[in-house]
């Protein structure tokens, strides 16, 4: 790693650059969003783009640990690492944050001279994110979970003058310290139990499993829980889901699609990265938690999508029922993370592009979606209305929509792999079953949705035209949707090395 | 010739599809006798065909025309056998003199055309059905008659009781089918084939006398010919299938279609001979509904009507020598009566036209002077179907009777009712005939009665001849007509013949019953005034002691009412409830879930807390921290 | 009777699940908050002890990256709850309950 | 050439070209599609040209794995069974988008929903990967959702929804087995999974896997077909559709069903079909009766064909699950049938819908003397469907009767009675709508023209044309039948009935008779 | 002993403050509460040898949290006694059933090991100075040191976006 030694926290690095960027340009040369604009887009891209020199870094030369001090051993914990995991998830969070950027640029003209505060929030949270899977150092797992937490906190409340705005901020402000208060009790017990912070690397929590016989894993067991509360929130898993729809509701729509792609992204990747490769021997313990955490999502999320008349809060809904879907790959233990990143990938660029089309119909700051604004949709604005029709397609799991794949992934995955309990060699069946009976049920909404846009309007008037980014976030979303639903192998071979080492 | 048979079918196919197809600008007279041409033309090639087997010089053989549905081995293929040549001579003899009589009759109807167009589908039909060469293609023909039926029946359609009375035919004709197909099925799986040839020739090395197979396919057989034959109980729809036109009654509902069962079974005599519980159903159950059809017939007002229970008693007789065992006899009637009764029809079709389409005999008599033609020949015919000697009808029905005395024992019960039907029938011909020629006449104000068009009397003629001569073909001593049919009963065991002289005594006997009803019926009708008949009896005879009721009440109505009761709760309420159930459950479930969401942060908290909670134990009950 | 870590992890375990229970039965948006901040100090107190414990500095590093964060959590919550509360004269949470189903 | 390729990606290619055409230029909308539609007919038909019959063998393979991983991909071809399947869909398809002139809002959605379709059912019969198959067989609920939703008629919002539920419920257990079985196959080939219909055929499955794994296909198909008790959405999906809508409904969208009980469930799993058979033939049967019952006293024209196919696909389950060469050829000529003779019914209903806006049994009467031809072309539709012979439906139904009395006589014989009921709804119905004094309201309205009868004609002419020459479609369809019994009964202790295989059926001689002398047998 | 005898002190003196900001009717004794339990934890710091966190305890959270808070207490102006009201009893008993639950819990499972190896403080010579913290903290930690100005700076920026509301402007609210 000579002339990449910086490669492994290019990412963070790009980011924050960007972010005092945006600041600095906003200072000097004036509030004008035309003007630190192109330096935010620029970071985000840039961003992206250090994903993808990760990328080709790891396949060819390896996964590789990034130590702060020259010449310090493998011996001594790593703080920063580089591989499939996190290079793809770079690569994702970059491409998603750049579309949920374009998507948000309505917003950004709406909150007027603070526009600068909130994309450089949007930027760095994305760093804070993406320390989350590029790190085998708990607390730093930590650290970027709040990174990304505190900023979600502010843009939630970003129209602070709106109730909802405010209240979903707050909510999402006051559950999320008690998560991550969870969460961080859980990584304490973790240390007293394991006693190292470290997943991997020396003298870490991996060795001390293949050192040790645990014979007293009350306390280990305490810690794991609790640290599969903090993420199970963040992913907004049910029973931990309830802030989702209320926030997602009340929050700026123009940044929802944003803060709900991101966060599940870099949630299910530390889940990969800490159960996965971290508590790789204790798969047996904790894939029947995931399995029972993933039949509350799906079938909490689809029930209650279901007698939603606001499509924010359907969409929250059908985020829980996704996250029940996704966390069923990952009952495959380590071997479900391509699954996984299959459908996170997919799935986030849906949420992006859903929740981009809401802004263009009710407004980037609206906090309320009525699924009447939806009616007649496809007459309206026929972009937009077919667009979103793509994008509801794929995440109801329909076939050539990447929705279907990412499920199929999943659900293989999910019975590829003898599950520990109920003991059997088929796996998570049950929950297969439980998925695909929730897929349909969610069928129901999905296409009450479509059935609304389709619709014939109760005003012939024309959609305003949105924004070109906002316009270009959607379909990029929309042909992401129905590209890999059509041609999804090549991601296929691809998240099968997103691996954690 | 027989290289021309196929175009028996195709012929009268092609007429009916011209005739549908451009009848309209063909027009009224034209498109008539276009369809009478190639009804004649059939005649002549199936005549000529035949032509071998009346000089004893050809063999039945079956001719290979395309392989049909090969996986039943079901061919169109042709049997030319002489009870095939019989029925084409039948079909398409009766058939174009019928045409051209209605010619004549059917002048001025709007849909003259299609008229002919479904008379020639008809015929095709019942070509498909009589040259089959196996059952399948039997079932074919046996079908596409019900709906040539069903099409003429319900010709004149905007009467609702012409549309209910086609209706009516083909379901109760499609309840005779059902035992039908159930006897294909049976046929299949115990043959692998429907092939007559292969059958015949099998079954009776297969199986002896009685066995429970054949004896359960001939019964099944037989529900098919009763629906066709109008036999007890399946004999509801004729007299209903009176709505049509009387060329339509004359061809289809008297000399040709409604013989399809008895032709079928004689047909099958194979298989009925190895099943004596069989014929003996047969002939019972014939035996009844000549009865009862007789009785009914007596009280009818309706002369079509009258004629519709008179073929049904008829048919009776038929399906009689079918149960005895005397298949030509059975067949031999079958042919007389379709001269004759064919005769009487067209008959009372001639007196109805007359009448301006009265059809009541209360409203007619004394017709003799005004329609010589149509009086003389339909005397024949009465006498004929009266068996006076030396008419047709003598002859045939003497022949079934005869049978059933030779067998002797019980079947002599038989033979008493065929008797006593006999009187019962010459009774009610002679009124008939009474009421409508004899006697004062009783026609509506303005009505004059004159004789008919040529196209309509030359049919008259012709039949008459038939009906008078047609007898003379098979006499005790003679019996050119079995000889004629013997090929085509190769397998069959003949009834042993009884002596000349008890021959002899039995048709005296015939004759003097015969005489006694036509002087009765003469007495009582050959009057002034008609006698009183609004008697217990005859209400209830002239509501055919209410059997349309009664299956009204007890099949039609519960059936109704179990579709009613399945459209109208088992499935909105029971299938789909169940339906609703689960859906109105996991909208429930989720209106109580959405309660949960209350908004209130400090009871997310809870659930949160509660669920890190829960989460712990469960871990640590699962790996063991306990 | 000599002071074993678990008396500190059994201190903290207490303190944190005093800290649970603030956040389910207060009313005050700032109280709850407080609460939250009581279950990160005990969290530091099992990270402390655990070090000396083990031996291993990190448990003292890890308290002191905790701390930031709180700090950085304390701000920008407080921030948060003025930007609501500032025009109330109540704090009281179960107000915020517009959004819900 | 990828044949199927360009027959499955025609229709897509138009919907393409439909949904690029510019506003201004309405009228291009439909020439377009129906150009689509009939270039993707042409090449069925040169499918159904090349085809070689009397082999069992697939034909027209194209095989194209996408995923190792996965192991999927793009993995079709057509043996008998799907080849005329293909082909009725390819027929239907041009028929429904010229009888849809009468759609005046949204044409090019329609037209693009319609294209779109008719892709996802000709993928469903040309499918050899169990993923593609599913991926047809489910994408197929969009544009018919759509079609009913935006053009269905009163009661459209909850018969879209009820349709899409209530097949999406059985595709849930279509999907579950899919996969299950999927996975047992990739872990003896040692992928993660694998969907090739070829690997699938070389597993062994445990008995109890097998039975598992065939009801949850059968629970899917079953509902499509829809077999009793989950028939209830078709009588609303049918009776709120447009005209074009419930002719592919019915035509082909339920032969999905059967068709999929036929490739699968009797395929793949012949231990567990010889299991269930009676079960299911008792659920044929009981459709059979009850949907012809029902039909009987509907008062909505349409909902009574929805519930004669009920009745009809009983016959399909029913000749389905007898195991014997005649009842399987049976079946598969019934599902053309079906198709052709239902279609036909729902394009003359729809005729008479877009002249009086009214399905009510009631608000017709005499309408035959108002209309004669259309009163005529129904009444050759009604009789095609009540199995009159020399028609198409007789053939498959008289083969399936004789074909399942070898294995279930007396389910036969009572789903013989169906003929009956057939008769009676049919005619009752007729008399109802066209005899009788011409209603008051229906007077004066216009017969047929010229384009509805070009509509007609090509099903008028296929009924009769396989009605009384089946035999190119059975020579087709036998190879590939007795296949699946050589299958079943290699794999299973289980006998086809004597006669029931093509083999036993008697060869019979033609020409003169040797009589025998003295009328002695 | 002497340690014994001071930690017991200084956890009941944790303890109440603890219950005190569980139950204080006014917000101002709940922090004071809160306050007095954070100077205990930083005796139990001193305690364990980890002097610089002990500081910086005192520094960050009674210093600098606590003022904020009290300062918001203020500026809010809750500072009266707020009655419980109609706090409904489930949420009582549910409170009481998860914190006394998760407790139990916790102390169920760790009945017999908290922690690996002996009970025991196993290196009591290890000393949290600022020298031995710094070598760890700008040694092995730099990169994170370093990613922690990323949260500052969200928190710097968000708090101004949040709090700071110049004259006149708009913010797309209604």
């Amino acid at each position: 790693m000579q002339g990449g030694a910086w490669l492994p926290i290019a990412f963070e690095v790009v980011l924050l650059v960007g972010a005092l960027a945006v600041l600095l340009v906003a200072v000097v040369a004036g509030r004008d969003r035309r003007f630190w604009g192109p330096a935010a887009g620029l970071a985000f891209a840039g961003a992206a783009l250090a994903g993808v020199l990760q990328w080709r870094e790891v396949s060819t030369s390896g996964a590789g640990l990034f130590f702060t001090a020259q010449g310090v051993s493998f011996a001594k914990s790593p703080m920063v690492v580089m591989d499939g995991l996190s290079a793809f998830g770079a690569i994702v969070l970059g491409l998603v944050g750049f579309v949920g950027f374009l998507a948000a640029w309505d917003l950004v003209a709406k909150v007027g001279r603070r526009g600068p505060e909130l994309v450089s929030l949007l930027l760095l949270s994305l760093a804070g994110l993406h320390m989350m899977m590029a790190t085998p150092n708990l607390v730093v797992i930590f650290l970027g979970l709040e990174t990304a937490s505190i900023s979600f906190y502010v843009v939630a409340g970003f129209l602070r003058r709106q109730k909802g705005s405010a209240e979903s901020s707050f909510k999402y402000f006051l559950l999320g310290s008690l998560a991550s208060a969870l969460f961080l009790y859980g990584v304490a017990l973790t240390f007293a139990a394991t006693g190292s912070l470290t997943l991997y690397g020396g003298n870490s929590i991996r060795d001390f499993f293949s050192s040790t016989i645990v014979t007293q894993p009350g306390i280990l067991l305490a810690g794991m829980a609790l640290m599969l509360v903090g993420i199970a929130f963040k992913v907004s898993a049910a029973p931990f889901h309830q802030w989702a729809p209320d926030v997602y509701q009340g929050a700026p729509t123009g940044a929802v699609g944003f803060m709900a792609a991101t966060v599940k992204i870099a949630g299910f990747a530390a889940l990969a990265r800490i159960f996965g490769a971290g508590l790789v021997s204790q798969v047996d313990t904790w894939t029947p938690i995931v399995a029972v955490l993933a039949a509350v999502s799906m079938v909490v999320g689809t029930v209650l999508a279901l007698v939603q008349s606001d499509v924010k809060r359907m969409l929250a809904y059908s985020g829980v029922a996704h996250a029940g879907y996704i966390l069923t790959a990952m009952t495959a233990g380590v071997a479900g993370v391509p699954a996984m990143w299959f459908y996170v990938s997919t799935y986030a660029f849906m949420v992006v592009g859903g929740f981009a089309v809401l802004s263009t119909v009710s407004g980037s700051d609206s906090s309320k979606v009525p699924l009447d604004d939806l009616k007649g949709l496809v007459k309206r604005s026929p972009e937009m209305g077919w667009l979103m029709t793509f994008v509801v397609l794929g995440m109801s799991g329909m076939p050539f929509f990447a929705g279907f794949v990412a499920k199929v992934f999943s659900f293989v995955t999910a019975t590829a792999v003898p599950a520990p309990w109920p003991a059997n060699d088929h796996g998570y069946l049950w929950l297969v079953v439980l998925g695909v009976v929730m897929s349909v049920v969610g069928l129901a909404f999905y296409f009450r949705i479509i059935g609304t846009m389709f619709s014939t309007p109760d005003d012939q008037a024309e959609l305003q035209e949105a924004g070109l980014p906002v316009r270009f976030a959607v379909i990029v979303s929309a042909v992401i949707t129905v590209a890999f639903g059509i041609v999804p192998w090549p991601l296929i071979e691809a998240v099968r090395d997103a691996f954690p080492i | 010739m027989t290289d021309f048979l196929w175009l028996l079918v195709a012929l009268p196919l092609a007429g009916a599809a011209l005739n549908l197809i451009l009848g309209k600008r063909i027009g009224e007279p034209r498109s008539g006798w276009f369809g009478f041409g190639l009804i004649a033309i059939s005649f002549v090639i199936g005549f000529g065909a035949s032509l071998g087997f009346f000089a004893g010089t050809s063999n039945p053989q079956t001719i290979y025309l395309f392989s049909w549905i090969p996986a039943v081995g079901a061919d169109a293929a042709i049997l030319w056998d002489p009870l095939s040549a019989l029925l084409t001579m039948i079909v398409t003899g009766v058939g174009a003199l019928i045409h051209l009589y209605s010619i004549g009759y059917m002048h001025g109807d709007d849909r003259y055309p299609r008229f002919f167009a479904f008379l020639n589908l008809f015929i095709a039909s019942m070509m498909i059905l009589v040259l089959a060469s196996n059952f399948a293609v039997m079932f074919v023909g046996w079908e596409l008659v019900g709906l040539s039926s069903y099409l003429l029946i319900s010709f004149w359609f905007t009467k609702p009781e012409a549309a209910a009375a086609g209706k009516k035919a083909f379901v109760v004709n499609r309840i005779g089918d059902w035992g039908f197909l159930v006897a294909l099925m049976l046929i299949f799986m115990t043959f692998g084939t429907f092939d007559f040839r292969t059958i015949f020739e099998n079954a009776p090395a297969m199986f002896g006398v009685g066995a429970g197979t054949i004896t359960a396919i001939t019964l099944l057989l037989f529900v098919g010919a009763a629906g066709k034959s109008a036999q007890i109980p399946l004999y509801v729809w004729l007299p209903d299938a009176m709505e049509g036109p009387t060329p339509v009654s004359a061809l289809i509902h008297a000399a040709t279609m409604v013989t399809a069962g008895v032709f079928m079974m004689a047909r099958s005599a194979v298989l009925f001979e190895l099943a004596p519980v069989s014929a003996g159903v047969v002939a019972v159950v014939g035996t009844l509904t000549a009865l009862l059809a007789a009785v009914i017939a007596v009280a009818q007002t309706d002369i079509k009507r009258v004629l519709a229970y008179s073929t049904i008693s008829q048919l009776g007789y038929m399906v009689l020598g079918i149960g005895v065992g005397a298949y030509a006899a059975g067949v031999f009637h079958l042919t007389t009566h379709a001269m004759f009764k064919a005769l009487l029809f067209l008959g009372a079709g001639s007196v109805i036209h007359a009448l301006a389409n009265q059809q009541d005999m209360r409203k007619m008599g004394a017709l003799r002077k005004a329609m010589p033609i149509t009086f003389i020949t339909m005397a024949a015919a009465w006498l004929a179907i009266s068996g006076m000697f030396p008419f047709s009808g003598f002859w045939s029905k003497d022949e079934v009777l005869a049978a059933a005395f030779a067998r002797g024992g019980a079947w002599l019960i038989l033979y008493v009712i065929g008797l006593g039907v006999a009187l019962i029938t010459a009774f009610y011909m002679t009124r008939l005939f009474a009421m409508t020629f004899l006697g004062s006449s009783r026609w509506d104000e303005g009505v004059t009665p004159h004789e008919s068009p040529r196209t309509m009397t030359v049919p008259l003629v012709v039949l008459g001849l038939g009906t008078v001569f047609l007898g003379l073909f098979n006499t005790p001593a003679r019996h050119a007509f079995e000889h004629f049919l013997e090929p085509a009963f190769s397998g069959v065991e003949q009834v042993e013949g009884l002596s000349i002289g008890l021959i002899s005594t039995l048709a005296v006997v015939a004759v003097i019953v015969a005489i006694v009803g036509i002087i009765i019926g003469l007495r009582r009708y050959n009057t002034e005034v008609l006698p009183d008949e609004t008697g217990a009896f005859w209400r209830r005879a002239l509501a055919a002691f209410g059997v349309d009721d009664l299956y009204g009440r007890f099949l039609v109505a519960p059936g109704k009412a179990v579709a009613d009761w399945w459209a109208s709760v088992v499935d909105p309420k029971v299938v789909d409830g169940a339906v609703h159930g689960i859906a109105k459950g996991a909208i429930g479930g989720g209106e109580r879930a959405r309660a949960v969401q209350s908004g209130q942060v400090r009871w997310y908290a809870a659930v949160v807390a509660i669920g890190a909670v829960a989460l712990v134990v469960f871990l640590l009950v699962l790996g063991g921290g306990f | 009777m000599t002071v074993t870590v678990t008396w500190y992890l059994v201190l903290a375990a207490a303190l944190f699940s005093m800290g649970a229970a603030g956040v389910l039965i207060r009313r005050n948006a700032l109280i709850m908050f407080m609460s939250i901040e009581l279950m990160l100090n005990s969290v530091n107190l099992t990270f402390v002890a655990v070090s000396k414990h083990l031996g291993l500095i990190e448990g003292q590093v890890a308290a002191l990256f905790v701390m930031v964060i709180a700090a950085a959590e304390v701000t920008v919550g407080l921030a948060i709850i003025v930007a609501i509360f500032r025009f109330r004269s109540s704090a009281n949470v179960d107000e915020l309950s517009e959004l819900r189903g | 050439m990828p044949v199927l390729l360009l027959l499955v990606g025609l229709p897509l290619v138009g919907a393409l070209v439909v949904g690029i055409l510019p506003k201004k230029r309405p009228e291009l909308v439909f020439p377009v599609s129906l150009g689509a539609s009939t270039a993707s007919l042409a090449v069925a038909l040169y499918v159904l040209w090349e085809f070689e019959a009397g082999t069992p063998a697939l034909q027209f393979i194209e095989d194209l794995r996408f995923s190792t991983i996965l192991d999927m991909g793009w993995r079709v071809g057509v043996d008998g069974i799907s080849l005329f399947m293909v082909v009725l869909t390819a027929i239907l398809f041009p028929i429904s988008i010229a009888a849809s002139r009468s759609v005046t809002d949204r044409v090019k959605t329609y037209m693009i929903l319609m294209l779109v379709l008719e892709a996802g059912v000709l993928g469903v019969f040309v499918a050899l990967d169990l993923l593609l198959f599913f991926a047809f067989f489910e994408i197929v609920l969009v544009p018919m959702f759509m079609l009913i939703r935006l053009w269905g008629s009163d009661n459209r919002r909850y018969a879209s929804m009820k349709f899409v539920l209530f097949t999406a419920a059985g595709s849930a257990f279509l999907l579950a087995s899919i996969i299950g079985l999927a996975v047992m196959t990739g872990a003896q080939i040692g992928t993660l999974a694998s969907f090739d219909i070829r690997n699938v055929l070389a597993i062994q499955l445990s008995g109890t896997a097998q039975l598992l794994l065939f009801l949850g296909f059968a629970i899917a198909f079953a509902i499509k077909v829809p077999l009793f008790p989950f028939h209830t959405w078709l009588a609303d999906a049918h009776t709120e559709a447009p005209t074009a809508g419930s002719v592919i409904l019915a035509g082909v969208l339920l032969k999905m069903g059967t068709y999929g009980l036929l490739r699968f469930n009797l395929t793949l799993f012949p231990e567990a079909a010889v299991r269930m058979a009676p079960y299911l033939a008792i659920l044929g049967v009981i459709g059979i009766v009850y949907g012809a019952a029902v039909a009987i006293v509907q008062p909505d024209v349409k909902r009574l064909i929805a519930y004669s196919s009920v009745s009809h696909m009983g016959f399909i389950v029913l000749g389905m699950f007898a195991f014997t060469t005649q009842s399987l050829q049976g079946s598969v000529f019934q599902m053309i049938s079906h198709g052709l003779t239902t279609g036909a019914l729902f394009l003359l209903v729809g005729m008479i819908y877009d002249r009086t806006h009214t399905r009510k049994i009631a608000d017709y009467g005499g309408l035959a003397t108002v209309m004669p031809v259309y009163a005529g072309l129904f009444l050759f539709a009604a009789f095609a469907s009540a199995g009159l012979p020399g028609l198409s439906g007789f053939v498959g139904e008289f083969t399936i009767l004789v074909g399942s009395y070898l294995s279930f006589p007396v389910m036969a014989i009572v789903a013989g009675s169906g003929v009956i009921l057939a008769a009676i709804y049919l005619l009752w119905a007729y008399e109802r709508v066209f005899t009788g004094a011409t209603n008051p309201k229906i007077e004066g309205l216009k017969d047929l023209d010229f384009r509805e009868l070009a509509i007609m004609a090509p099903l008028v002419v296929l009924i009769i044309g396989i009605g009384v020459y089946p035999k190119p479609v059975m020579d087709r369809v036998e190879p590939s039948v007795e296949l699946i019994l050589d299958r079943i009964e290699s794999a299973t202790t289980y006998q086809v009935p004597l006669v029931g295989r093509s083999s036993a059926v008697v060869d019979i001689e033609y020409g003169e008779f040797d009589v025998h002398e003295g009328g002695e047998g | 002993m002497a340690e014994a005898i001071v930690f017991i002190i200084f956890a009941l003196v944790a303890i109440a403050g603890g219950l005190t900001m569980l139950t204080a009717r006014n917000p101002v004794y709940a922090a004071v509460g809160l306050l007095s339990t954070m100077f205990a934890i930083a005796i139990m710091y001193v305690l364990l040898d980890a002097h610089l966190v002990a500081a910086v305890q005192v520094i960050i959270y009674a210093g600098a949290v606590m003022t904020l808070f009290l300062f918001v207490i203020m500026l809010i102006g809750v500072d009266r006694a707020q009655a419980y009201g109609d706090r409904p009893l489930i949420q009582k008993a549910m409170t009481g059933v998860v914190a006394v639950g998760f407790f139990a819990t916790l102390v169920l499972a760790g009945r017999e090991v908290w922690v690996t190896g002996s009970d025991a403080f196993g290196t009591p010579d290890l000393n949290g100075t600022i020298e031995n913290v710094a070598k760890e903290l700008f040694g092995n930690w730099t990169i994170v040191f370093l990613a922690s100005v990323m949260l500052l700076t969200i928190a710097a920026v968000g708090t101004i976006a949040l709090a700071h509301f110049p004259s006149g402007e708009e913010d797309g609210a209604s």
